[in-house]
Protein backbone atom coordinates (compact mmCIF):
# COMPACT_ATOMS: atom_id res chain seq x y z
CA UNK A 1 0.00 0.00 0.00
CA UNK A 2 1.18 3.49 -1.07
CA UNK A 3 -0.97 6.24 -0.75
CA UNK A 4 -1.48 10.08 -0.49
CA UNK A 5 -4.81 11.13 0.71
CA UNK A 6 -6.00 14.36 2.55
CA UNK A 7 -7.85 12.51 5.32
CA UNK A 8 -6.44 11.79 8.81
CA UNK A 9 -4.24 8.52 8.38
CA UNK A 10 -5.64 5.40 10.32
CA UNK A 11 -2.71 4.07 11.53
CA UNK A 12 -4.63 0.57 12.30
CA UNK A 13 -4.81 0.22 8.51
CA UNK A 14 -1.31 1.02 7.38
CA UNK A 15 -0.19 -1.62 10.22
CA UNK A 16 -3.05 -4.15 8.77
CA UNK A 17 -1.57 -3.31 5.29
CA UNK A 18 1.77 -5.17 6.13
CA UNK A 19 0.14 -8.09 7.84
CA UNK A 20 1.17 -11.57 6.90
CA UNK A 21 1.22 -15.05 8.82
CA UNK A 22 5.22 -15.24 8.41
CA UNK A 23 5.60 -12.07 10.19
CA UNK A 24 7.36 -11.69 13.80
CA UNK A 25 7.63 -8.08 13.75
CA UNK A 26 6.33 -4.82 12.62
CA UNK A 27 7.46 -1.56 13.17
CA UNK A 28 6.03 1.63 11.96
CA UNK A 29 7.06 5.52 11.79
CA UNK A 30 4.48 8.16 12.49
CA UNK A 31 6.03 11.16 11.11
CA UNK A 32 3.97 14.00 13.10
CA UNK A 33 3.30 17.50 13.40
CA UNK A 34 5.45 19.19 16.44
CA UNK A 35 4.16 22.50 17.92
CA UNK A 36 7.78 24.11 17.38
CA UNK A 37 10.21 24.24 15.05
CA UNK A 38 14.25 26.28 15.65
CA UNK A 39 12.39 28.23 18.43
CA UNK A 40 9.38 29.18 16.81
CA UNK A 41 5.75 28.67 17.71
CA UNK A 42 3.99 26.31 15.13
CA UNK A 43 0.48 26.80 14.73
CA UNK A 44 0.13 23.84 11.84
CA UNK A 45 1.96 22.01 9.15
CA UNK A 46 0.75 21.94 5.23
CA UNK A 47 2.16 19.47 2.89
CA UNK A 48 1.92 19.54 -1.03
CA UNK A 49 2.97 16.30 -3.38
CA UNK A 50 3.62 16.16 -6.88
CA UNK A 51 0.72 12.84 -6.52
CA UNK A 52 1.74 10.36 -9.27
CA UNK A 53 5.41 11.28 -8.60
CA UNK A 54 5.66 10.62 -5.00
CA UNK A 55 3.64 7.48 -5.35
CA UNK A 56 5.94 5.98 -7.99
CA UNK A 57 9.11 7.15 -5.65
CA UNK A 58 7.34 5.54 -2.67
CA UNK A 59 6.77 1.90 -4.24
CA UNK A 60 10.80 2.50 -5.28
CA UNK A 61 11.49 3.00 -1.60
CA UNK A 62 9.50 -0.06 -1.01
CA UNK A 63 11.16 -2.42 -3.70
CA UNK A 64 14.75 -1.42 -2.48
CA UNK A 65 13.72 -2.15 1.21
CA UNK A 66 12.95 -5.47 -0.41
CA UNK A 67 16.34 -6.17 -2.06
CA UNK A 68 18.18 -5.14 0.92
CA UNK A 69 16.56 -6.79 3.97
CA UNK A 70 14.30 -9.35 4.08
CA UNK A 71 11.31 -7.97 4.98
CA UNK A 72 7.55 -8.96 4.18
CA UNK A 73 5.47 -6.00 3.50
CA UNK A 74 6.06 -2.39 3.21
CA UNK A 75 3.08 0.13 3.51
CA UNK A 76 3.69 4.02 3.42
CA UNK A 77 1.03 6.61 3.07
CA UNK A 78 1.75 10.30 3.40
CA UNK A 79 -1.27 12.94 4.22
CA UNK A 80 -1.46 16.46 2.42
CA UNK A 81 -3.11 19.67 2.83
CA UNK A 82 -2.99 20.59 6.51
CA UNK A 83 -1.67 18.79 9.32
CA UNK A 84 -2.55 19.92 13.17
CA UNK A 85 -0.34 19.53 15.40
CA UNK A 86 -0.08 15.98 16.91
CA UNK A 87 -1.22 14.74 13.84
CA UNK A 88 0.85 12.28 11.34
CA UNK A 89 1.69 13.54 8.16
CA UNK A 90 3.24 10.03 7.02
CA UNK A 91 3.37 6.80 8.28
CA UNK A 92 5.37 3.64 7.36
CA UNK A 93 4.84 0.29 8.15
CA UNK A 94 7.09 -2.99 8.07
CA UNK A 95 6.43 -6.23 8.62
CA UNK A 96 9.67 -9.30 8.83
CA UNK A 97 9.87 -12.54 10.44
CA UNK A 98 12.49 -10.74 12.85
CA UNK A 99 12.97 -7.64 14.09
CA UNK A 100 16.17 -6.30 12.99
CA UNK A 101 15.00 -6.18 9.43
CA UNK A 102 11.97 -3.99 10.33
CA UNK A 103 13.54 -1.80 12.26
CA UNK A 104 16.01 -1.26 9.36
CA UNK A 105 13.97 -0.92 6.81
CA UNK A 106 11.63 1.29 8.39
CA UNK A 107 14.55 3.68 9.43
CA UNK A 108 15.74 3.53 5.72
CA UNK A 109 12.06 3.65 4.22
CA UNK A 110 11.72 7.33 6.63
CA UNK A 111 15.33 8.84 5.71
CA UNK A 112 14.81 8.15 1.96
CA UNK A 113 11.30 9.50 1.95
CA UNK A 114 12.48 12.74 3.24
CA UNK A 115 15.19 12.87 0.63
CA UNK A 116 13.41 12.16 -2.56
CA UNK A 117 9.99 12.18 -2.48
CA UNK A 118 8.52 15.09 -4.21
CA UNK A 119 6.40 15.77 -1.26
CA UNK A 120 6.37 19.36 0.26
CA UNK A 121 6.27 20.83 3.40
CA UNK A 122 5.25 24.73 4.40
CA UNK A 123 5.37 25.77 7.99
CA UNK A 124 2.49 28.19 9.67
CA UNK A 125 3.89 29.87 12.84
CA UNK A 126 3.07 32.89 14.46
CA UNK A 127 4.53 35.62 12.66
CA UNK A 128 4.48 33.77 8.87
CA UNK A 129 4.92 31.23 7.13
CA UNK A 130 7.54 29.64 5.55
CA UNK A 131 8.29 26.34 2.66
CA UNK A 132 10.90 23.99 4.31
CA UNK A 133 13.81 23.64 2.24
CA UNK A 134 13.25 27.20 -0.01
CA UNK A 135 13.93 29.88 2.09
CA UNK A 136 16.21 32.44 0.06
CA UNK A 137 19.91 30.74 0.15
CA UNK A 138 18.87 27.38 1.11
CA UNK A 139 21.12 24.51 -0.56
CA UNK A 140 20.08 20.56 -0.69
CA UNK A 141 18.99 19.40 2.83
CA UNK A 142 22.54 17.98 2.55
CA UNK A 143 24.44 20.50 1.90
CA UNK A 144 24.96 19.83 -1.69
CA UNK A 145 24.06 22.27 -4.39
CA UNK A 146 23.44 20.43 -6.90
CA UNK A 147 20.38 18.53 -7.76
CA UNK A 148 19.52 15.24 -6.63
CA UNK A 149 19.43 12.26 -8.80
CA UNK B 1 8.25 20.95 -29.82
CA UNK B 2 5.91 21.98 -26.67
CA UNK B 3 6.90 20.34 -23.07
CA UNK B 4 4.33 20.90 -20.16
CA UNK B 5 5.53 22.44 -17.07
CA UNK B 6 4.72 21.90 -13.24
CA UNK B 7 5.28 23.89 -10.41
CA UNK B 8 5.35 23.14 -6.89
CA UNK B 9 5.29 24.44 -3.70
CA UNK B 10 7.17 27.48 -3.65
CA UNK B 11 7.73 28.06 -7.00
CA UNK B 12 4.34 27.49 -7.17
CA UNK B 13 3.60 30.85 -5.60
CA UNK B 14 6.42 32.62 -6.92
CA UNK B 15 4.96 31.72 -10.71
CA UNK B 16 1.34 32.10 -9.06
CA UNK B 17 0.64 28.79 -11.34
CA UNK B 18 0.72 25.56 -11.07
CA UNK B 19 1.73 24.46 -14.76
CA UNK B 20 2.09 25.73 -17.83
CA UNK B 21 2.69 25.12 -21.41
CA UNK B 22 6.41 26.15 -23.10
CA UNK B 23 7.79 26.40 -26.92
CA UNK B 24 11.30 25.10 -27.11
CA UNK B 25 13.50 24.75 -29.80
CA UNK B 26 14.38 21.56 -30.95
CA UNK B 27 17.67 19.98 -29.07
CA UNK B 28 16.57 21.92 -26.01
CA UNK B 29 17.79 20.20 -22.67
CA UNK B 30 16.06 21.35 -18.95
CA UNK B 31 18.61 23.12 -18.16
CA UNK B 32 17.50 25.72 -21.33
CA UNK B 33 13.75 25.33 -19.93
CA UNK B 34 14.69 26.48 -16.48
CA UNK B 35 16.78 29.57 -18.11
CA UNK B 36 13.84 30.25 -20.05
CA UNK B 37 11.70 30.30 -17.13
CA UNK B 38 14.28 32.38 -14.57
CA UNK B 39 13.97 35.20 -17.58
CA UNK B 40 10.24 35.19 -17.88
CA UNK B 41 10.04 35.01 -13.73
CA UNK B 42 12.80 36.40 -12.45
CA UNK B 43 11.77 35.40 -8.95
CA UNK B 44 12.85 32.07 -10.04
CA UNK B 45 16.81 32.91 -10.22
CA UNK B 46 17.27 32.52 -6.51
CA UNK B 47 16.37 28.68 -6.53
CA UNK B 48 18.47 27.91 -9.28
CA UNK B 49 20.98 26.26 -6.70
CA UNK B 50 18.47 24.05 -4.91
CA UNK B 51 15.56 23.19 -7.88
CA UNK B 52 15.63 19.63 -9.09
CA UNK B 53 14.10 18.65 -11.78
CA UNK B 54 11.73 15.47 -12.87
CA UNK B 55 10.86 14.80 -16.41
CA UNK B 56 7.90 12.04 -16.80
CA UNK B 57 7.98 11.58 -12.90
CA UNK B 58 11.48 10.94 -13.01
CA UNK B 59 14.31 12.84 -11.47
CA UNK B 60 16.62 14.21 -14.49
CA UNK B 61 19.76 16.10 -14.70
CA UNK B 62 19.99 19.87 -16.31
CA UNK B 63 21.34 18.27 -19.61
CA UNK B 64 18.70 15.63 -20.21
CA UNK B 65 17.17 16.60 -23.55
CA UNK B 66 13.45 16.90 -23.79
CA UNK B 67 11.35 15.46 -26.53
CA UNK B 68 8.02 16.94 -27.43
CA UNK B 69 4.91 16.20 -25.08
CA UNK B 70 7.32 15.80 -22.41
CA UNK B 71 5.92 16.54 -18.60
CA UNK B 72 8.69 18.11 -16.95
CA UNK B 73 8.14 19.49 -12.72
CA UNK B 74 10.00 22.01 -11.37
CA UNK B 75 10.83 20.28 -7.51
CA UNK B 76 11.95 22.67 -4.81
CA UNK B 77 13.59 20.99 -2.23
CA UNK B 78 11.45 18.87 -0.17
CA UNK B 79 10.35 18.44 2.73
CA UNK B 80 13.30 17.19 4.85
CA UNK B 81 13.60 17.07 8.40
CA UNK B 82 14.67 14.77 10.97
CA UNK C 1 1.20 3.48 30.19
CA UNK C 2 2.78 -0.19 31.04
CA UNK C 3 0.23 -2.59 31.05
CA UNK C 4 -0.44 -6.43 30.57
CA UNK C 5 -3.81 -7.57 29.78
CA UNK C 6 -5.57 -11.28 28.24
CA UNK C 7 -7.45 -9.09 25.39
CA UNK C 8 -5.80 -8.38 21.83
CA UNK C 9 -3.71 -4.63 21.52
CA UNK C 10 -5.02 -1.77 20.66
CA UNK C 11 -2.44 -0.28 18.50
CA UNK C 12 -4.21 2.97 17.92
CA UNK C 13 -4.55 3.14 22.15
CA UNK C 14 -0.95 2.91 22.57
CA UNK C 15 0.18 4.96 20.00
CA UNK C 16 -2.00 7.51 21.59
CA UNK C 17 -0.52 6.87 25.09
CA UNK C 18 2.97 8.59 23.42
CA UNK C 19 1.39 11.85 22.06
CA UNK C 20 3.19 14.71 22.86
CA UNK C 21 2.74 18.11 21.12
CA UNK C 22 6.38 18.27 20.49
CA UNK C 23 6.80 15.09 19.08
CA UNK C 24 7.73 14.57 15.59
CA UNK C 25 8.58 11.34 15.53
CA UNK C 26 6.17 8.48 16.85
CA UNK C 27 7.75 4.99 16.26
CA UNK C 28 6.20 1.31 17.15
CA UNK C 29 7.13 -2.46 17.66
CA UNK C 30 4.71 -5.07 17.63
CA UNK C 31 5.70 -8.70 17.95
CA UNK C 32 3.19 -10.82 16.26
CA UNK C 33 2.95 -14.76 16.46
CA UNK C 34 4.39 -16.34 13.75
CA UNK C 35 3.32 -19.39 12.14
CA UNK C 36 6.61 -21.02 11.50
CA UNK C 37 9.44 -21.92 13.98
CA UNK C 38 12.29 -23.06 13.74
CA UNK C 39 10.89 -25.71 11.08
CA UNK C 40 7.70 -26.23 13.17
CA UNK C 41 4.43 -25.11 11.96
CA UNK C 42 3.18 -23.29 15.17
CA UNK C 43 -0.33 -22.96 15.62
CA UNK C 44 -0.51 -20.27 18.23
CA UNK C 45 1.35 -18.87 21.25
CA UNK C 46 0.33 -18.65 24.92
CA UNK C 47 1.99 -16.16 27.21
CA UNK C 48 2.44 -16.21 30.75
CA UNK C 49 3.67 -13.39 32.79
CA UNK C 50 4.60 -12.62 36.77
CA UNK C 51 2.16 -9.65 36.11
CA UNK C 52 3.59 -6.78 39.07
CA UNK C 53 7.50 -7.98 38.65
CA UNK C 54 6.92 -7.50 34.50
CA UNK C 55 4.78 -4.34 34.83
CA UNK C 56 7.70 -3.45 37.05
CA UNK C 57 10.45 -4.33 34.85
CA UNK C 58 8.26 -3.16 31.65
CA UNK C 59 8.82 0.85 33.55
CA UNK C 60 12.03 -0.01 34.64
CA UNK C 61 12.87 0.04 30.86
CA UNK C 62 11.16 3.15 30.12
CA UNK C 63 13.23 4.74 32.99
CA UNK C 64 16.31 3.98 31.27
CA UNK C 65 15.09 4.97 27.88
CA UNK C 66 14.22 8.01 29.24
CA UNK C 67 17.60 8.47 30.63
CA UNK C 68 19.68 7.59 27.40
CA UNK C 69 17.90 9.27 24.70
CA UNK C 70 15.58 12.62 24.46
CA UNK C 71 12.15 11.05 24.16
CA UNK C 72 8.94 12.55 25.18
CA UNK C 73 6.65 9.50 26.13
CA UNK C 74 7.18 5.57 26.15
CA UNK C 75 4.71 2.56 26.65
CA UNK C 76 4.29 -0.88 26.77
CA UNK C 77 1.50 -2.92 26.34
CA UNK C 78 1.78 -6.89 26.43
CA UNK C 79 -1.09 -9.75 26.17
CA UNK C 80 -1.35 -12.58 27.75
CA UNK C 81 -3.07 -15.97 27.11
CA UNK C 82 -3.56 -17.33 23.82
CA UNK C 83 -2.18 -14.85 20.94
CA UNK C 84 -3.23 -16.20 17.57
CA UNK C 85 -0.84 -16.44 14.17
CA UNK C 86 -0.67 -12.66 13.35
CA UNK C 87 -1.90 -11.06 16.34
CA UNK C 88 0.22 -8.93 18.63
CA UNK C 89 1.68 -10.19 21.65
CA UNK C 90 3.67 -6.75 22.44
CA UNK C 91 3.22 -3.44 21.25
CA UNK C 92 5.37 -0.74 22.10
CA UNK C 93 5.16 2.98 21.57
CA UNK C 94 7.79 5.89 21.85
CA UNK C 95 7.78 9.95 20.61
CA UNK C 96 10.14 12.08 20.32
CA UNK C 97 11.11 15.37 18.85
CA UNK C 98 13.38 13.82 16.26
CA UNK C 99 12.98 10.51 14.77
CA UNK C 100 16.74 9.44 15.83
CA UNK C 101 15.91 8.95 19.68
CA UNK C 102 12.39 6.99 18.24
CA UNK C 103 13.89 4.34 17.00
CA UNK C 104 16.67 3.84 19.34
CA UNK C 105 14.69 3.86 22.00
CA UNK C 106 11.96 1.20 20.61
CA UNK C 107 15.01 -0.78 19.21
CA UNK C 108 16.19 -0.95 23.21
CA UNK C 109 12.99 -1.67 24.53
CA UNK C 110 11.87 -4.73 22.69
CA UNK C 111 15.48 -6.06 22.84
CA UNK C 112 15.51 -5.28 26.73
CA UNK C 113 11.90 -6.42 27.39
CA UNK C 114 12.89 -9.90 25.58
CA UNK C 115 16.07 -10.69 28.27
CA UNK C 116 14.48 -9.12 31.42
CA UNK C 117 10.83 -9.01 31.67
CA UNK C 118 9.61 -12.30 33.52
CA UNK C 119 6.97 -13.05 30.73
CA UNK C 120 7.42 -17.10 28.73
CA UNK C 121 5.95 -18.09 25.87
CA UNK C 122 4.55 -21.30 24.83
CA UNK C 123 4.74 -22.77 21.75
CA UNK C 124 1.56 -24.89 20.17
CA UNK C 125 3.12 -26.47 17.16
CA UNK C 126 1.87 -29.45 14.78
CA UNK C 127 2.43 -32.47 16.89
CA UNK C 128 3.17 -30.68 20.26
CA UNK C 129 4.35 -27.92 22.41
CA UNK C 130 7.20 -26.08 24.46
CA UNK C 131 8.20 -23.09 26.53
CA UNK C 132 10.56 -21.49 24.16
CA UNK C 133 14.09 -20.80 25.91
CA UNK C 134 13.20 -24.21 28.95
CA UNK C 135 14.06 -26.97 26.70
CA UNK C 136 16.16 -29.12 28.72
CA UNK C 137 19.88 -28.47 27.53
CA UNK C 138 18.90 -24.34 26.97
CA UNK C 139 21.06 -22.18 28.62
CA UNK C 140 20.31 -18.67 28.89
CA UNK C 141 19.29 -16.72 25.16
CA UNK C 142 22.86 -14.88 25.08
CA UNK C 143 24.38 -18.31 25.97
CA UNK C 144 25.15 -17.17 29.32
CA UNK C 145 24.95 -19.99 31.89
CA UNK C 146 24.21 -17.74 34.75
CA UNK C 147 21.42 -15.91 35.91
CA UNK C 148 20.94 -12.65 34.57
CA UNK C 149 20.96 -9.78 36.89
CA UNK D 1 11.45 -18.69 58.40
CA UNK D 2 8.89 -18.72 55.79
CA UNK D 3 9.30 -17.37 52.47
CA UNK D 4 6.08 -17.63 49.86
CA UNK D 5 7.45 -19.64 46.31
CA UNK D 6 5.96 -18.61 42.64
CA UNK D 7 6.46 -21.23 39.70
CA UNK D 8 5.99 -20.16 36.50
CA UNK D 9 6.23 -21.72 33.38
CA UNK D 10 7.93 -24.59 32.68
CA UNK D 11 8.72 -24.53 36.51
CA UNK D 12 4.81 -24.64 37.02
CA UNK D 13 4.21 -27.18 34.97
CA UNK D 14 6.83 -29.46 36.38
CA UNK D 15 6.24 -29.16 40.30
CA UNK D 16 1.93 -28.84 39.36
CA UNK D 17 1.51 -26.12 41.28
CA UNK D 18 1.71 -22.49 40.74
CA UNK D 19 3.25 -21.11 44.57
CA UNK D 20 4.21 -22.92 48.09
CA UNK D 21 5.07 -21.90 51.26
CA UNK D 22 8.58 -23.43 52.62
CA UNK D 23 10.26 -23.26 56.05
CA UNK D 24 13.86 -22.15 55.63
CA UNK D 25 16.40 -21.86 58.34
CA UNK D 26 17.37 -18.64 59.72
CA UNK D 27 20.44 -17.25 57.19
CA UNK D 28 19.08 -19.05 54.33
CA UNK D 29 19.97 -17.50 50.70
CA UNK D 30 17.99 -17.95 47.39
CA UNK D 31 20.65 -21.14 46.15
CA UNK D 32 19.64 -22.73 49.81
CA UNK D 33 16.23 -22.53 48.84
CA UNK D 34 16.47 -23.71 45.23
CA UNK D 35 18.51 -26.98 46.45
CA UNK D 36 15.32 -27.63 48.87
CA UNK D 37 13.20 -27.40 46.21
CA UNK D 38 15.12 -29.68 44.48
CA UNK D 39 15.33 -32.21 46.41
CA UNK D 40 11.43 -32.29 46.70
CA UNK D 41 11.00 -32.37 43.02
CA UNK D 42 14.34 -33.83 41.10
CA UNK D 43 12.49 -32.74 37.31
CA UNK D 44 13.33 -29.36 39.02
CA UNK D 45 17.02 -30.20 38.43
CA UNK D 46 17.79 -30.00 35.11
CA UNK D 47 16.63 -26.15 34.70
CA UNK D 48 19.80 -25.17 37.67
CA UNK D 49 21.83 -23.92 35.16
CA UNK D 50 19.23 -21.75 33.37
CA UNK D 51 16.89 -20.85 36.01
CA UNK D 52 16.70 -17.04 37.61
CA UNK D 53 15.23 -15.79 40.87
CA UNK D 54 13.57 -12.94 42.03
CA UNK D 55 13.13 -11.70 45.65
CA UNK D 56 10.12 -9.42 45.93
CA UNK D 57 9.69 -8.66 42.66
CA UNK D 58 13.05 -8.07 41.98
CA UNK D 59 16.22 -9.84 40.50
CA UNK D 60 18.20 -11.26 43.02
CA UNK D 61 21.76 -13.69 42.86
CA UNK D 62 21.51 -17.38 44.31
CA UNK D 63 23.79 -15.87 47.67
CA UNK D 64 21.26 -13.21 48.67
CA UNK D 65 20.07 -13.79 52.03
CA UNK D 66 16.15 -14.59 52.50
CA UNK D 67 14.09 -12.99 55.37
CA UNK D 68 10.90 -14.06 56.56
CA UNK D 69 7.85 -13.44 54.61
CA UNK D 70 10.04 -12.95 50.62
CA UNK D 71 8.09 -13.62 47.91
CA UNK D 72 10.61 -15.20 46.08
CA UNK D 73 9.80 -16.49 42.35
CA UNK D 74 11.39 -19.51 39.97
CA UNK D 75 11.96 -17.46 36.92
CA UNK D 76 12.74 -19.91 33.83
CA UNK D 77 13.98 -18.24 30.56
CA UNK D 78 12.21 -15.19 29.90
CA UNK D 79 10.51 -15.35 25.97
CA UNK D 80 13.31 -14.27 24.43
CA UNK D 81 13.13 -14.50 20.55
CA UNK D 82 14.63 -11.99 17.54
Amino acid sequence: MFEIHREPIDVAKVVAAVAHPAAGAVTTFLGTTRDNNEGRQVTLLEYEAYPEMAIAEMRRIGDTARQRWPIQEIAIAHRVGIVPIGEASVVIAVSSAHRAAAFEACRFAIDRLKEVVPIWKKEHFDGGEVWIGSQVGDVFPGGETEPRK
Amino acid sequence: MRVHVLYFASLREKVMASEASRELQDGACVGDLWNTLCREHPALEPMSASVSFAVNREYASRDQALRDGDEVALIPPVSGGR
